[in-house]
This record gives C-alpha cells, structure tokens and sequence, in this order.
C-alpha cells in the first residue's frame, strides 16, 4: 500500500522570477500520508497545501451522496476536506485538512467512503439522488410501520462522516480564566491595528487568532505595502512591537469561538496540535475564559462561493482561498485556472497565478463592463476576459477538466448566446465577501442588510464591543487599519486608559470597482433538472432543496435550515448560509431582510470536547470529601459508600465475610457490646445571639424555648409546604447559643435556608449562623458497654443520674477536650464524642484502645440504618422524598399545638395533607422472616396475576435485623396507620410475598434500653 | 495539647515536588493557624474597638481586605463577618476577643479545625490558580491586602495574596483539602512544583 | 382516517412511491404541507403556540372531536420553541401512577404517529436508559422500576455488565467519582425527530381545515361581561374565538400575567448541545441525573447531549456558560471516547419549570380559557398524549381521567405530582 | 455567563449565587388567617416577568448575603442593585416607587 510518492510536487511554485514562494520553510521538507501514501511537503504546510502541492484534489466525499470532493477554501470555512487525522486512541474525524499544520509522520486518512475514496460504493446513492430531494426520509420508511428500525439501521450507518476512537483520550487539556481590557479578535490588519493602538495606552489587551501567524488576509496578498514595507514585513513589526510589551497576551492557533454574555468570551487554543509530539505535562488544547471590559472584533471576512451547476468537482474553489495557497504556501492549485467573478477581487486571484507562472484559462466576468486598473492589469498580461457571462456547469470526471461558460441576459436571470466548453483543471470563484459577523451575533448584536453591497454588516451591538475592519464592511487595507486604531484607542478609553490614536500608516493596494452580485447563476435548465447547484456543500443542499422546501411551505428561513440542513454541517454554513438566504428570498419574492438569518450560535467552530472539560476529569472531576477518621477506615478494610460528595464508611468486613455477614455483625455488636461509628458529616451549625432560641421555635416544629443549657433536643424541619426538610438534634450550649446538627446530604441547604429566613424574613432576630461541620469529628460510642469504654477514657460522671440521656457534656476524652452529647440512633445507650477534627484520628484510636476489652466493633453506615430501622427512626430522603408530612411518618408528637406559627404549620393545614387516605409510614413483616423486602417494592392490597395493579406505596427502609431475628421494613403505604395488622402483598418479578402491616417500631417498642 | 496527636487533612497527601520543570511552584501546607470566625456590625464603634484592642488590628471595613499586623490578619468575609487568622503566640485569643465584645451583639466561632490552609508561591503561581480561580489576580485587580471568597475549581475557598512573589494562601475546608492539594498539583504540572 | 386533502388528491400522499414518480417532474408539484392563511375575525377554539403540543391539540381536535374551526396562533415558526431544540428523549417511566398514565398515554400514540399522520417523524425506539451512581440513587431507582413494572408498562433492571454490553463506550469502572451501578431500560422509549413532530401535526390538521397562522403574536385577551373569554389580542388584531387553549411553554406564565392571574411556573434556561457527526457508537439513549447529563445520537450521527437547567429566570434561549462546560466534563467522564470530538453547537431553550416537575393541564380562573404548560425540561416525549388529553379538556370542558390529576387546583390543596425525587433531570 | 454585581464584594459569575426568584414577596405576619387560595399564592404563585425584574440574588460562594437586583430577564441587562430592606429602585422607564415596607 504505502509507497513513497516521487516528490514530483506539481504544483509547487519554483524559480526565482516570482515575488516570494510562499512563507513555507523550503529547507524542512516534512513527510506524511494520506489514505496510506505517503507524500512530502514543508514546514509551514497545511495539509491542505501539501495535498495540493502534490496535485492531490480529492480529499473527500460528500454526506448524502457521498460526491466526489476537494478543496474549497483555505481557513476554517473549509466544508469539504474533512480529514480523519492520526490514528489509535489519538485519532480525530472531521478534521478540516486546511487548519492541519503538517509535520513529520502525520498520519491522514479520507472519510464517509468505502472501499475508498476513488471507488465509494456510497456514491450509488448518486444514481439514485432524484429520489432524495430535501426531506425525503419524511415522505417514506413508513411501512410497514415496525420496519422503521431496520431503515434506520442503515440510515445510520450511512450517514456520520468520520469515526470516533475506540478508546479513552491519552492527551492533556486545560482551561485557564483571564481578564483583560481589550480583547482583540482576529490578528488582520484591522485586528493588529486594534491591539496595538489598545496597547500603546497601557491596557491590559489579549489578541487571538485562529491561524497559525497573525497578519490575516495580508498573508494572502503580494500586491500590499505599508508603509513601503511588503505587508507581511508590516505585520512581523507590529507584532513584535506587541511582543514587547507585558500587559499583551498574543494567541495563535486560538479560535475565539464563544460570545456569551456580559462580554464573556471563549477562545480555543490548540496548543500542541501542530508539533505532532505530546509534551509531557503541556495541554494539548486549552479553553481561556476570558472577561473583557471591552471586545474589539475583527474577525475579516468568507468569500461566497456562486451557485452554479456541479459546482461542487474537485478543483472549483473559492479564489481568495487559491490565491491564499499561491502566496502563502507557494502552491499554484492549478496549472490552468479559470476565474470566474463578481468583483475585482477576482482579478488579483488571476493576476497572482498568472504571475506565478499558471496559464489562465480565462476570466468570466458576470459584470457587463469591467473596468479599472485591475482589469487593465489583467489584459495587459493578455488574459482573456468574458465579461456578462456565466459559468454554466462545470466539466470533468474526478476533477475539474472544463467550464461551460456562456452570455447571460442582461438582468443576469437567463443565458443568451451558446454554451462554449473552455478547458481549465481549477475555477476559481470570487462571488464577493461577507463580513464575520458569527461573534457578533453570538453576542446578540443585530444585523443590518447593506443593499447596495448585499452584505449583512454589524448594526446595534448589545455588548460593550466594536467591529472593524472586513467584519465590520471595511473591505480595504487602509480603511481595516486606519479603523483599527481609532476604535482601539477608543475602546482603550472606554476601559479607563489614556492615549492617542497613532497615525495611520500609508497603505498602496489595488482599487476595487463595483462589484455585481448573483447569487445562482443562470444555466442552461431550471435548476433541478440537470445537475446539481450546490449551496451547503459538506450536507448536499442544492438550490433545487432550497425551492423545493419553500415550495413545500417551509417558508421561514429557520424551517428551510432544518427541512433541508442547510448550514447544519460541521462548517455551520460558513459559506453557504448567505447564499441559501438570498435564494430563498429571490425564490419567495421577499426582500432578504425580510427572511432574515437563522441564529449563530457557540462554537464559532467546532471545538473539542475533551477541551471544554479540561482537567475536570477522573480524580478531578468533583472532589471526595472525607472525614477525620477516613484514613483509619480505609487501613481497617472498610468498604465505602458516596453519600452526596461524602465518601463514608458503608461497612467492615472481615476475612472472607458478605455484607450481610459484616453488617449483621455490627449490629449484633452494637446492641450487646460496643459499637463504633465515625459520625463526622453530619452537619453541624453554630446558632448564636440573643434571639436563638426564639429563632429556632420558627424554624423547627417542636418548641424550644424553654430547652435547658446543656440539654439535647430532636427537631424535625419542615417546608412552608408542610412537608418534612430535615431533622436532627440540637443542644443549648448557653443561654443565646444552639448547636444544630443537620443530616449528612441536608447541611448546606439547612444552613441556607435558615440564612435566608434571617436576612430576609426576620432580619429584627438577633442570630449568628456559622457553620462548624468540619471544626468537629465525631465518634458515636453506641451500646450497652459504650459508658464502661467512655469511663476508661474520661473523668466524667457518665451515670445516668449525672449525666442523663439527651444531654451535653464538656471535658476530655483521652486527654482531648471534648463534647459528649447522650444521645442515641439507635436507642441503645450512647455517646456522640465530638473533638476538635486534628485530633479525630487520635480520638477514634483512642477508643477503639479502650474498646478492645469489650471487643468494640467499628460499624458503617449500612449497619446505622438497621440499627435505626430497627427503633423505627427515619431516615430524611430515604423515608422521606419532599411529599411526607410529620403526621404522615406518626410524629404529630413532635408538633406543636401551641405555637401560634412555625414554618410548615399553615402548609399542613391544607386539605390534601389532611386526608386520611394519604401514604402514611408503616412497619411491615414478610411471612417468611428471612426473607428481605426489596427496598423501592410496592405494596398492593389486590394482588393481580399480572401488572397492572393498584399500588399503596412502597417500601422505604428494608433490612435483615440480627437484633430482632429476622426481617423488617419501614414503607408508606396509603391510609396506613388505619391498616396495622391488615396481609397485603408485594409482588416482585415471577412471585409475590405476603406481608403484615405492623408500627414502625421492631425493638425495644419501650424505649427502655436508652440508659444502658 | 498534644500535638503530635493532631493531624492535617494534608497529612500522608503533599508527597513530593513533581512536573516538569522547577518553576518555583511551592506549595506549602499552613499548619494548624488559629482560625476565628468573628460576627458583630462594622458600625458599631464598640465592637471595632473592642476587636482592635484584643487582636491589635484594625477591623477591615472595606469588602474583600485584609488587615494585617505581625501574626494576626483579619479577613473581610461579609459586611457581618470577618475571618481572624492568627499564628504564633495565640494562647487565649479567642477569649480575650470573646471578652472584648461581649458587650455588644457580636459572636465569635473558632473554626481553627474547620479550615485547612495551602499557601502557594512562585514566579507561576498566578497562572496556576487562574486555572480555577474565576476572579482576577493581575496586580492591577488583586494584592497583598487583599482576600476573595469564590470557588478553586469545585472547592469554596478564601484566597489571599500574602507576598508580591506572589505568594497566596487558600483556605478551604479540609474535607476539600486533598482535592484542593491534588488539584494544584495537577494544575503546576506544567511548570513543576516544590513541596515546601 | 379523515384526510379531506390527502385523501382526494393522492399526489399529496407521503410515500415511496409518491417520491418515484414526483422524480419525473423534478419534485416540482409537491403541494405544501400546511397553507399561510390570513387569521379570519373568528375561531370555535384558538390554539396559542404552535408548538407540538398546541399542534397536536389542534390536530385531535378537529379528528377526534370534530372542531374544524380552529386556528393555531404561532408568535415565530412552527416548532421553534422548546419542540425545535429538544434532546428528543422519550419514555415513560416515570416515579407516580399519574405520571405514568399520562406519559404512556403519548408513548402508545407515539407508536403509531408516523402512519397515523403519514409523516415520517422517525420514532426510534432505541431504549432508554437511566444510570444510578450509589447506593441512594439504586434504592430509588428501584421504587420507580417497581412502580413502572406495577403500572404494567416496560422496564428492565440492568447490572453494569449489561449496560456496558448494550453501550461500549460507556465507562463501568467501578472507582471512577460516580461509578455505573446500575440502570433501568425502558426498550420501547427512544427518540423522534422533533421537528417532524411540529410539521406532521401541521399538516394533518391542516388536512382538516385547521388555519395554521405564524408570525402571529397573542399580546392580550379580552374578555366578555361575564368574564368569559372573547377572544385574542394579536400582533394581527383581534380574533374571537369561543375558547381559547394556551400552549406557550416557555411563555405561559406571559400569557397567564396578560390573563390576569399567576401560574407556579418559572421560566428557565435549559441548554442542549451537539457534536460534530460521527459514524455510529452509541444505539440507545443514557440518561445521568447525578452527573447531569444526557446522551444519544442522532440519525445523522452528531450526539446529542444534554444538561441541567440554569436556576436564573430567563428568556434568552441561552444559559451560562459553566453548565455546558460541565455537561462536556461529564460526559467524557462516562464516555471516555468522547474527548475528541467536538462540540458542534449549543443553544438553549425556556423551560416552563412547576414546583413538582409536573405539567399544568388545567381551567382556569378564565372560563373558556384553558393553559396546558409546565412541562418544563420533559415535556416533548408528552406530545401526543398531551395534546389528545387537552383536545378533550377544551371540547368537553372538563378534564378527563388523565389530565385530571394535573389541574391547577393541586397547588392549592397539595396534592403534589411530585417527579422531583427520582427524576432528577426529568426527560 | 452573566455577572451579577454582589453589593459588597463586586461583580462576580453568576454561579456564584443562589437564584431567589420574585423579590419583594413576604412571608405573611399570620398564616393561619390566609385561605388555602392566599397561601398557594404565597407558596408558589410568583412573578416570572418578561423584561425587567425585580429579583433576589444571594452570594453563595461569596460573602453570602441576600440583596435585589433589578435585571432585564430578556437581555440579561442588570440595571439596579439594592440591599433587602432599602427602596426598591424604579423599573427601567416606571416613575419611583413607593418605600419598601416589607422589609424583604
Ligand atoms: C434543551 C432542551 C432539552 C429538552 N429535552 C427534552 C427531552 O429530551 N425529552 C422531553 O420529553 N422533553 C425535553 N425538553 C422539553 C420539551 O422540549 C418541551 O417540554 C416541549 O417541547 C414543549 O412543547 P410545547 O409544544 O409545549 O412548547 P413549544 O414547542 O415551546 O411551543 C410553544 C410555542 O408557543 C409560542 N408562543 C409563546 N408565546 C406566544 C404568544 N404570545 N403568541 C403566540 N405564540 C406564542 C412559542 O413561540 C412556541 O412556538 C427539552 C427542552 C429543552 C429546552
Ligand atoms: N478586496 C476585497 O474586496 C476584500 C474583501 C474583503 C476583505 N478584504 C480584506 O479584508 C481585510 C480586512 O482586514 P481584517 O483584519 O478585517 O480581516 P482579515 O481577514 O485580514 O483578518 C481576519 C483574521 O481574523 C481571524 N479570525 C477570524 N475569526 C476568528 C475567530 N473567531 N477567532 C480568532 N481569529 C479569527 C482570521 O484567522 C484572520 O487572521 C483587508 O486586508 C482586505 O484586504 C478585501
Ligand atoms: C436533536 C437535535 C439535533 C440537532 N442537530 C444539529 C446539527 O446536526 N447541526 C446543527 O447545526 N444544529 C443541530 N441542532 C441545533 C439546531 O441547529 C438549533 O440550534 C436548535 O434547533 C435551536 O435553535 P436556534 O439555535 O436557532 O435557537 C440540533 C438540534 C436538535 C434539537
Ligand atoms: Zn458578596
């Protein structure tokens, strides 16, 4: 297959009698392959230019009809040389060849073909292309009805251009925020200008740039000087005048693609994309964000194709983009181009090939009477010019072999002389320039329609910005500068900055005429009939699409855009969508503001998504949140479990032990012996200030202000809605200070929520809020044997008498200072140990030192649901899910009858919540008492042999108790404290258990068990 | 207290320098500083005073400033609340403080445990944090002097700049502190980092 | 089928073979698929908002109940609002009988609506699949698998393996931040074209003389002594109408403000985004409330992702820019293949969000005025369902089985649909 | 990405703050007296206007204060920023209103 292409480099402009050969490096010849050839080209090479170069035209095939396709363009509006690049893991479809800088070894494949690019069996889509207008799958693949997921197997695999890798990303990819005053976007003249008079006030000015060197169009153009200097020469002195300075940030190879608001910008840099080699530690891309007080954009201008037949072969391209390749890469793209235009700019594109050493095939002129120093250029070097014709069709098999050119009416609607066959193997279209305005509507700015010049131009902008330069209509050099300056001085000012705008410099460059603007140019048959007049080249909409959508009542242009995908491809329209516009309202006889344009929207192009992710990926991603004693769980085997961002100890398990195993351990151990759990995240809150008290009666539903200092209280928290937020218990530390503790996943919305009502509904309350969840580690001493494990650490009096059941204690334990709450999750007797967190660890070790005589046993989360199950506690969010009422779980106890208000009361008084039919918590017991409800099980009355079925509710909590012998299950069911000692029934998958309904309490229903 | 009992969040997670080239990333761990949380009214002259006359500093009024004095800052947190850092001597601190404006609505919370602080230095330091940090840092936007509370990356977090080098310290809760730490490494890869 | 064009004029008959023979004469003679009237002076019922529900209403009201005297007012084009920028996801598995009710209500139609209409609207029953990435979110999805299943509808459980089998390029590695621990598949829910949806409904209720009027802007409504509407204030003038059914999505708390009372709804950002287009990698849609994305891939080949809403109040069809950059990281986070591929486009779209995620398909204080809104960030799988069941709320004045559980009247007596619990990102 | 000038510590992203929605809502002085209807209201009927709006914002990852701003919800324009409990300023083009007196 691969064989190494003689370097014949057909293309590639030698000898000395032309001005320059391009800004290539002729002494680094840089080898690649393409579709497994191999071939060479320079530094300084796109693959672009080095496929032309070595007379490579066909790069790639088109979406639908999989037609034959090359180069159009020279920059980011390419649509047709879509390139899968590299290979492995490293591979990236879609790749626009004209932005691929070469090295050595690139590796480039062609696409959406098959076997491969000369003979795709795809293209006998072609033969059947009068069956697939616009829209088409819309009209068929409808019967028989179930058939449609067979069509679109093959739909599928028909369509998608390129392919994704097959594995993971090797490459690096960061973001970085920045801040300037003025942001320049686009590095042409104008933007150069801009930047630079910017900077010489002393602002802070980013200048970004999607090419690889800045300068802009001036790269493309040997017939500029300024200030009698070749305009490239110009550019490199600015910019080097830039790079002195340090308040300037120079970007290259950097899209700004992304206008968002408040002149919030993204700009897409590709950072190593070039050098082919991975940089350890360097991304490969980077997204800045930047924030500009002020945005100059100067992003220059597309040239328009023209819409004439098959004018999508290899070889027709746009003349900007073949006079670009002849300048800046020294690649004449044919030997024997034509040119045919609206405009002078077309001539320079003649002028420049024909002084390069290209025979032009000739010039068609769609205007009447060309005139002007570039026209008399053009025939004093002899060449010919057709003036008011049209370029018919194009010819050829492959590749641009002829043009069909003939006379056009004067209205320029119809032909009116013989078609004449001219010979050429290039035709270059100039069909006139449109300004980029993409970032300025991102930011909303509105478009106006510029008549005279058919062109949409910047009107009211929306964001503190500028346009300048071919973005803004200012086609010429001298104006792109001279603008430049002025509106960067002043942007400059307007940012705060003091200065003087620096004088223009002197520019020479070629005159421009009027130009005359057609937009389909006139054939020998209605479009439609014969051949193709391609519009959006890369989604194969032709002209006959557009008319038949509007034809179809499609009408407005966001209907045409999405009935036929115009401007849907990778290249968004870029080149096609001002064309497809204007057809359409020719074809609506509607003015073409009236159609408007569709919207443009981020990415200006399109950018990575690795890149937009940046480094928030694996361990980086979103951070882990682990507790004090988080280390000594991970030494001892715990396994763990995601509790919002927590990460918790779930359970132990020994050698060889089963969940089951593990957790029934725990339990066992915590109801007979001693447990241990790490209880650290749980949120804690500091409620301080003369008023606490009085704060929290309006916050919780219980009553608070009589609780003594020193004393614990269990508060549930509820919604304006009467439904249950949060709960947790809260201890009196002083007369005006609470200690508040929240559940794990509820802390920062409960804190929130309590800022919110004091700032902004009680601002008169005197309170503090601080939170001290992390200030605290936690270790709860759980079981009959917590006080003798606590005694052999502490000098307190633990009896019950000294230091009774929901209350708090300061002191030490094991010589730290501490506070000890009594209370209890699981109703055994039990200490909540909270130290200082850096002792956490010393404090866990400490015990479970103590503990060993007693055989402590660490316990996780799952064994602390059981555990609480088991007593019959809720769990908020588990047992609960934003529709439950405290009546609903049987705590009306913890409601007060007495307070005239508390947030939640009015909720609960409206009638839904006071049906007694509504879900209501209850115990269940299965018949067989080792057998364990699936938690998420529903619960039917009327068992049915199939679904449907009418459903009570469904169970919340469930789990195997070793403490009670055998399974238990917390579930709301409807009306279900009227139905205790009511069978109902769980059907699962294939069978069904019987179930009774019970109270939601399974051990120690008295409660006795508390003191020890 | 027992000290060598105490342990950081960043303890067994700073390792050891890396990257690709010494750039003169520090990265250091600001072991155990008092923390104070301090509520009260800026306008109130008594509880200026009396928080000038515990800490020695004057109480920042201006949002997003820092006053500093030997071993105690005072951070601007909100127009309520300030974040006293303190280090060296700070024996009773709180109390004095507590003391100082007990006379008026004010509260004061040590949070000593609650917060883990990273300092960060080197001629990169400010392109590292920009990595994740959305505010400026240009000496024109951000100095010595100066706090901000925002996000690094996914982490809350009171950044102040400490020193011109710059040098800054971010304070974050220590259950962010190792993703905070993984995280400045990963983001000074590219310049190379030194544990300090 | 009552096809009063299509069927006399077989030319305007969707198929193969139409396509065959349209060929000869260059696609020249296709008729349009709806007309452009001028609004008449009066309207039996008046549909505002021309998106697939207010399409689909007017479409089963004139088959299913007869109205022919219906316009469709559309401030912009047909389907350009949340139907044209859509994620397409469809299903209807959702947490409570209600919801389930009304949403496999549209899924069966769903099944149908591309022979029924004669418009291919591509509905692609690929399957839907919902991750869960710990213990909480397993217990959860577990509650609406059971329930679904209860519901008689159909749902499967998967392990990581099977999800993996069924998604290669999805990331089951155990240790990663939010691990696949499991999912449920619904095997009939899938995704449609969205803007067929708009343009079949169109045309098949254009097909029964439905006036079909764009570029027409409510801007008020005027009322009868009695306070029965009247008709509607618009950018045209005024038009009476004996009824008047509002289906603004992103707007309705607009129009119910122009109406003279307030809904529970808020107006928010919710953005979508698509790659550049790729061969196929991914068959079936996954769906991660936790890491708050979504994935499938068009027919076209771009993926499809989606995101979570802004939590601003906006009517700028845009959002910030740091959900899409977190919807990009979570995406490659699960699938890591997606790195190098770029993202193509994104916009945003006005959700119509009510406090229990649930819609409005309700009368109003208004008599004769009727709101179907608040479908928030799900509501395109509901289109069919949504607009038979309000087609029937407005001929009948009154609702029926189905929409009853979704009148306004909830919100006073709390009987919530609550879909927040386990739907998360609700699509 | 919208910035949202914070009162106190500036101009910041706006994902920096908590989104209150309607400004200018309070919590009636006794619920008991509202008909089911009047807290419905209270609960969930709130503005949602199109255009200039009053709001209220918290600095959640800042200084966590809550404050109003008056912001366009079309073009995102923010044209006013007041602290709870000062008068609201006058929508863009409304004559001055009167002083807030309910202390949100
Ligand atoms: C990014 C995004 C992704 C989504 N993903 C999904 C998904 O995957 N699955 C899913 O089921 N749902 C999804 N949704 C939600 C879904 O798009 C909507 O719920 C659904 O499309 C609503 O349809 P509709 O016809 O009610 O509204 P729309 O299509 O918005 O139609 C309402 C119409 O009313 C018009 N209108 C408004 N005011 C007036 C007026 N005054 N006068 C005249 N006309 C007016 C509007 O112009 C608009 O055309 C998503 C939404 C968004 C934005
Ligand atoms: N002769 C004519 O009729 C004619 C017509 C149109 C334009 N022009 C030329 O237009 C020029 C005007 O200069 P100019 O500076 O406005 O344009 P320019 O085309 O010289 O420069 C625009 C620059 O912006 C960059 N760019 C575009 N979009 C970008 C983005 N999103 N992010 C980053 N970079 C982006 C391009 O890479 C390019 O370098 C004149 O030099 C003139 O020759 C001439
Ligand atoms: C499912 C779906 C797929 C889409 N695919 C494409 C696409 O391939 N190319 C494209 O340019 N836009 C695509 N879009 C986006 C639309 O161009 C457009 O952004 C969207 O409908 C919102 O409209 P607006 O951007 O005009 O406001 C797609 C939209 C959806 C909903
Ligand atoms: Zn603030």
């Amino acid at each position: 297959m691969t064989g190494m292409n003689s370097p014949h480099q057909t293309n590639r402009i030698t000898g000395t009698h032309v001005k320059g050969g391009g800004r290539v490096d002729r002494s680094r010849p840089v080898s690649f392959t393409f579709d497994g050839t191999s071939f060479s080209g320079f530094e300084g090479d796109t693959l672009a230019s080095a496929l032309l170069a070595n007379d490579v035209h066909l790069i790639g095939r088109s979406f639908k009809y999989h037609r034959p396709r090359g180069l159009l363009g020279l920059g980011s509006e390419e649509p047709n040389a879509l390139i899968q690049l590299a290979r492995g893991n490293r591979t990236e479809p879609n790749t626009r060849a004209t932005q691929i800088e070469l090295f050595d070894g690139l590796v480039a494949q062609s696409q959406n073909r098959w076997p491969c690019l000369k003979f795709d069996v795809g293209a006998v889509n072609q033969l059947f292309h009068k069956l697939f207008p616009a829209g088409f799958y819309y009209k068929t693949f409808m019967w028989p009805a179930s058939f449609w997921m067979a069509y679109e197997h093959v739909i599928r695999h028909a369509a998608g251009l390129g392919k994704a890798p097959e594995g993971p990303d090797p490459d690096r990819y960061e973001r970085m925020h920045a801040h300037c005053d003025i942001l320049v976007a686009g590095g042409g003249p104008s933007g150069l200008a801009a930047a630079l008079a910017a900077a010489r006030t002393g602002a802070r000015v980013i200048l970004a740039d999607e090419s690889t060197e800045f300068g802009g169009s001036l790269l493309s153009e040997d017939d500029v000087e300024i200030d009698g200097l070749p305009a490239a020469d110009w550019v490199a002195q600015v910019v080097a005048e830039l790079r002195s300075m340090p308040e300037v940030t120079l970007l290259t190879r950097s899209t700004v693609n992304g206008y968002y608001d408040h002149n919030y910008l993204t700009i897409a840099e590709r950072v190593t994309d070039h050098i082919g080699a991975v940089v350890p530690n360097v991304p490969r891309q980077r997204i800045w964000k930047v924030r500009a007080k002020r945005v100059v954009l100067a992003t220059g201008t597309i040239e328009r194709p023209l819409v004439f037949r098959d004018n999508d072969r290899p070889g027709v391209m746009l003349s900007s983009a073949v006079r670009g390749y002849a300048v800046r890469y020294g690649v004449l793209a044919g030997q024997r181009p034509l040119i045919v235009t609206s405009n002078d700019d077309g001539y320079r594109t003649a002028l420049a090939m024909h002084d390069r050493g290209a025979r032009i095939a000739c010039i068609v002129d769609l205007r009447t009477e060309p005139d002007g120093a570039l026209v008399d250029a053009a025939r004093s070097r002899g060449i010919e010019i057709h003036a008011g014709h049209s370029l018919v069709g194009s010819l050829g098999r492959g590749r641009v072999q002829g043009a069909e050119i003939a006379r056009m009416t004067g209205d320029g609607t119809g032909l009116n002389g013989a078609v004449r066959r001219v010979d050429c193997d290039l035709i270059a279209m100039a069909g006139g320039f449109n300004p980029t305005v993409h970032l300025f509507s991102q930011s909303r700015g509105k478009l106006t329609w510029d008549p005279e010049r058919f062109i949409f131009v910047p009107g009211t902008n929306h964001e503190p910005q500028v346009s300048v330069g071919g973005c803004n209509g200012d086609f010429t050099v001298a104006q792109a500068i001279k603008d430049g300056l002025q509106k960067g001085v002043e942007m400059a000012r307007e940012a705060g900055f003091t200065g003087r705008k620096p004088a223009a410099p002197e520019v020479s460059e070629p005159k421009s005429t009027a130009e005359r603007t057609l937009w389909l140019l006139p054939s020998t048959r209605p479009v439609g009939h014969k051949g193709k007049h391609f519009v959006d080249f890369q989604n194969d909409v032709t002209a006959a699409d557009l008319k038949l959508a509007t034809r179809e009542g499609y009408r407005s242009i966001e209907h045409v855009k999405r009935y036929t995908t115009t401007g849907m491809a990778t290249d968004q329209g870029k080149t096609s969508n001002v064309n497809a516009l204007a057809i359409v309202s020719e074809t609506l006889g509607v003015d073409v503001t009236q159609v408007g344009t569709t919207t443009f929207r981020p990415p200006y192009t399109p950018t990575t998504i690795g890149a937009y992710g940046g480094r928030d990926i694996g361990a980086l991603f979103d951070p882990v949140r682990t507790t004090a004693m988080d280390g000594w769980h991970r030494e001892n085997g715990a396994t763990f479990e995601h509790v919002g961002q927590w990460m918790r100890a779930w359970y132990y398990p020994k050698k060889g032990e089963t969940l089951r195993q593990a957790v029934d351990r725990e339990c066992l151990a915590a109801r007979t012996g001693v447990g241990l759990l790490d209880a650290s995240t749980l949120g804690k809150i500091d409620v301080h200030g003369p008023d606490a008290a009085e704060f929290l009666n309006r916050i919780y539903s219980n009553a608070w202000l009589k609780l003594g200092i020193g004393r614990c209280r269990y508060g549930l928290m509820l919604k304006d809605d009467g439904m249950v937020m949060d709960d947790g218990v809260t201890t009196r530390i002083a007369e005006d200070r609470f200690h508040m503790t929240t559940t794990t996943g509820g802390a920062a919305g409960v804190l929130a929520w309590m800022e919110e009502h004091l700032q902004t509904e009680w601002p008169e309350l005197k309170v503090h809020l601080t939170s001290v969840t992390e200030q605290w580690a936690v270790a709860s001493i759980v079981g009959p044997k917590s006080r003798d494990v606590l005694a052999k650490l502490n000098d307190l009096d633990l009896s019950n008498d000294a230091f009774p059941f929901m209350s708090m204690r300061e002191g030490t334990v094991a010589g730290i200072p501490a506070r000890v709450y009594r209370i209890s999750f699981t109703g055994d007797l039990a200490f909540e140990v909270n130290v200082p967190r850096r002792y956490g660890r010393a404090l866990w070790e400490a015990v479970m030192a103590a503990g060993a005589e007693f055989d402590i046993t660490p316990y996780g989360t799952e064994a602390m649901h059981v555990l609480r199950a088991e007593r019959g506690f809720i769990i908020v969010g588990q047992d609960t899910d934003g529709s439950v009422t405290p009546s609903d779980l049987g705590m009306d106890w913890i409601v007060s009858k007495t307070k005239p208000d508390f947030i939640g009361k009015r909720g609960m008084a409206r009638p839904d919540l006071q049906d007694p039919h509504r879900k209501q918590l209850v115990g269940l017991l299965t018949e067989d008492p080792n057998e364990v409800l699936p938690e998420g099980a529903h619960v039917v009355a009327d068992l049915k042999p199939q679904p449907p079925m009418v459903m009570l509710g469904h169970v919340t909590s469930s789990y195997y108790s070793p403490n009670v012998g055998r399974s238990i299950a917390l579930a709301v069911i409807k009306g279900g404290h009227g139905r205790h000692g009511q069978t109902l029934s769980v059907p699962l998958v294939g069978r069904s258990l019987k179930v009774t309904v019970c109270e939601p309490v399974f051990f120690d229903k008295d409660g006795s068990r508390k003191d020890g | 207290m027992d000290e060598a009992r105490a342990l950081s969040a960043l303890d067994g997670v700073t390792g050891h320098s890396g990257g690709a080239w010494d750039a003169g990333i520090v990265l250091t761990e600001v072991r155990f500083p008092t923390l104070l949380n301090l509520r009260g009214t800026a306008a109130d002259a008594a509880f200026g005073a009396g928080v000038e006359a515990a800490l020695g500093v004057v109480l920042p009024a201006a949002p997003n400033t820092v006053s500093q004095a030997d071993e105690r800052a005072v951070l601007w947190l909100a127009p309520d609340e300030w974040l006293v850092v303190a280090t060296g001597e700070v024996e009773g601190l709180q109390g004095n403080l507590e003391d100082a404006v007990s006379g008026v609505f004010a509260t004061v919370v040590d949070l000593s445990d609650n917060y883990v602080c990273i300092r960060i230095e080197g001629a990169q330091a400010r392109r590292v944090l920009q990595k994740g940090w959305t505010l400026d840092l240009h000496p024109r936007a951000f100095g010595v002097g100066q706090c901000a509370q925002s996000m690094l990356a996914h982490a809350g977090a009171i950044l102040r700049q400490t020193s011109d080098v710059p040098g800054y310290e971010v304070i974050v809760r220590p259950s962010f502190a190792k993703y905070t730490w993984d995280w400045l490494v990963d983001a000074s890869a590219e310049y190379g980092h030194r544990v300090g | 089928m009552v096809g009063i064009r299509r069927g006399v004029v077989g030319k305007a008959s969707y198929s193969l073979f139409a396509l065959a023979r349209n060929a000869l004469s260059y696609h020249e003679d296709w008729r349009e698929a709806w007309r452009s009237p001028e609004p008449k002076k009066h309207y039996k019922v008046i549909i505002v908002g021309g998106g697939g529900h207010g399409l689909a209403t007017a479409y089963y009201l004139a088959r299913v109940h007869g109205i022919r005297d219906i316009a469709v007012l559309e401030k912009g084009w047909i389907g350009g609002g949340n139907t044209g920028r859509n994620t397409t996801i469809i299903r209807s598995g959702y947490l409570w009988d209600e919801s389930i009710a009304l949403y496999e209500h549209a899924l069966k139609l769903w099944e149908t609506m591309s022979q029924e209409l004669n418009f291919n609207v591509m509905f692609s029953q690929r399957g839907v699949i919902n991750l869960s990435h710990s213990v909480h979110e397993m217990r959860e999805m577990r509650r609406r698998y059971e329930a679904v299943r209860l519901n008689g509808v159909d749902i499967e459980m998967l392990s990581p393996s099977e999800i993996k089998k069924m998604v290669p390029i999805i990331n089951i590695d155990p240790n990663i931040r939010y691990p696949v621990m499991g999912g449920i598949l619904q095997r009939r829910a899938g995704t449609a074209r969205h803007d067929a949806v708009a343009w079949g409904y169109a045309r098949g209720a254009d097909d029964m003389g439905v006036d079909i009027i764009q570029n027409c802007e409510v801007t008020g409504f005027r009322r009868k002594a009695d306070g029965a509407i009247e008709g509607v204030e618009t950018n045209r003038g005024f038009i009476g109408a004996d009824k008047v059914g509002c289906v603004p999505a992103g707007h309705s708390a607009v129009l119910a403000e122009m109406a003279g009372f307030k809904l529970p709804i808020q107006a928010r950002p919710l953005q979508a985004m698509v790659s550049e287009p790729v061969k196929p990698c991914i068959d079936t849609v996954v769906m991660s409330n936790a890491v708050h994305m979504y994935i499938s891939q068009s027919d076209k080949g771009e993926l499809v992702l989606g995101a979570g809403t802004d939590s601003y109040n906006s009517y700028a069809q845009r959002g910030s820019f740091n959900i899409a950059e977190h919807l990009m990281a979570a995406t490659v986070e699960l699938y890591p293949i997606t790195s190098r591929l770029r993202m193509l486009r994104s916009w945003g779209g006005i959700v119509d969000t009510c406090p229990d995620a649930s819609p409005i398909l309700s009368k109003t204080p208004v008599p004769g005025l009727y709101f179907n809104c608040g479908w928030g960030t799900g509501g395109f799988k509901a289109t069919p369902g949504s607009g038979h069941v309000f087609a029937d709320l407005i001929a009948n004045d009154r609702p029926n089985a189905i929409a009853a559980p979704f009148a306004l009247d909830r919100f006073r007596t709390g009987y919530l649909v609550d879909e927040h619990g386990a739907a998360g990102v609700a699509h | 990405m919208q910035q949202i000038p914070c009162p106190w510590c500036g101009p910041r992203d706006d994902w920096e703050f908590h989104y209150g929605a309607e400004a200018h809502v309070a919590r009636p002085e006794t619920p008991s007296d509202k008909s089911d209807e009047d807290w419905m209201g209270y609960l969930y009927l709130r503005s949602n206007t199109k255009g200039p709006f009053r709001e209220r914002w918290m600095h959640a990852a800042g200084c966590r204060r809550w404050f109003n701003v008056i912001r366009n919800t079309v073009s995102h324009e923010v044209f006013a920023v007041y602290k709870i409990g000062e008068t609201p300023p006058p929508l863009p083009g409304e004559a001055p209103a009167a002083p807030d007196t309910t202390e949100r």
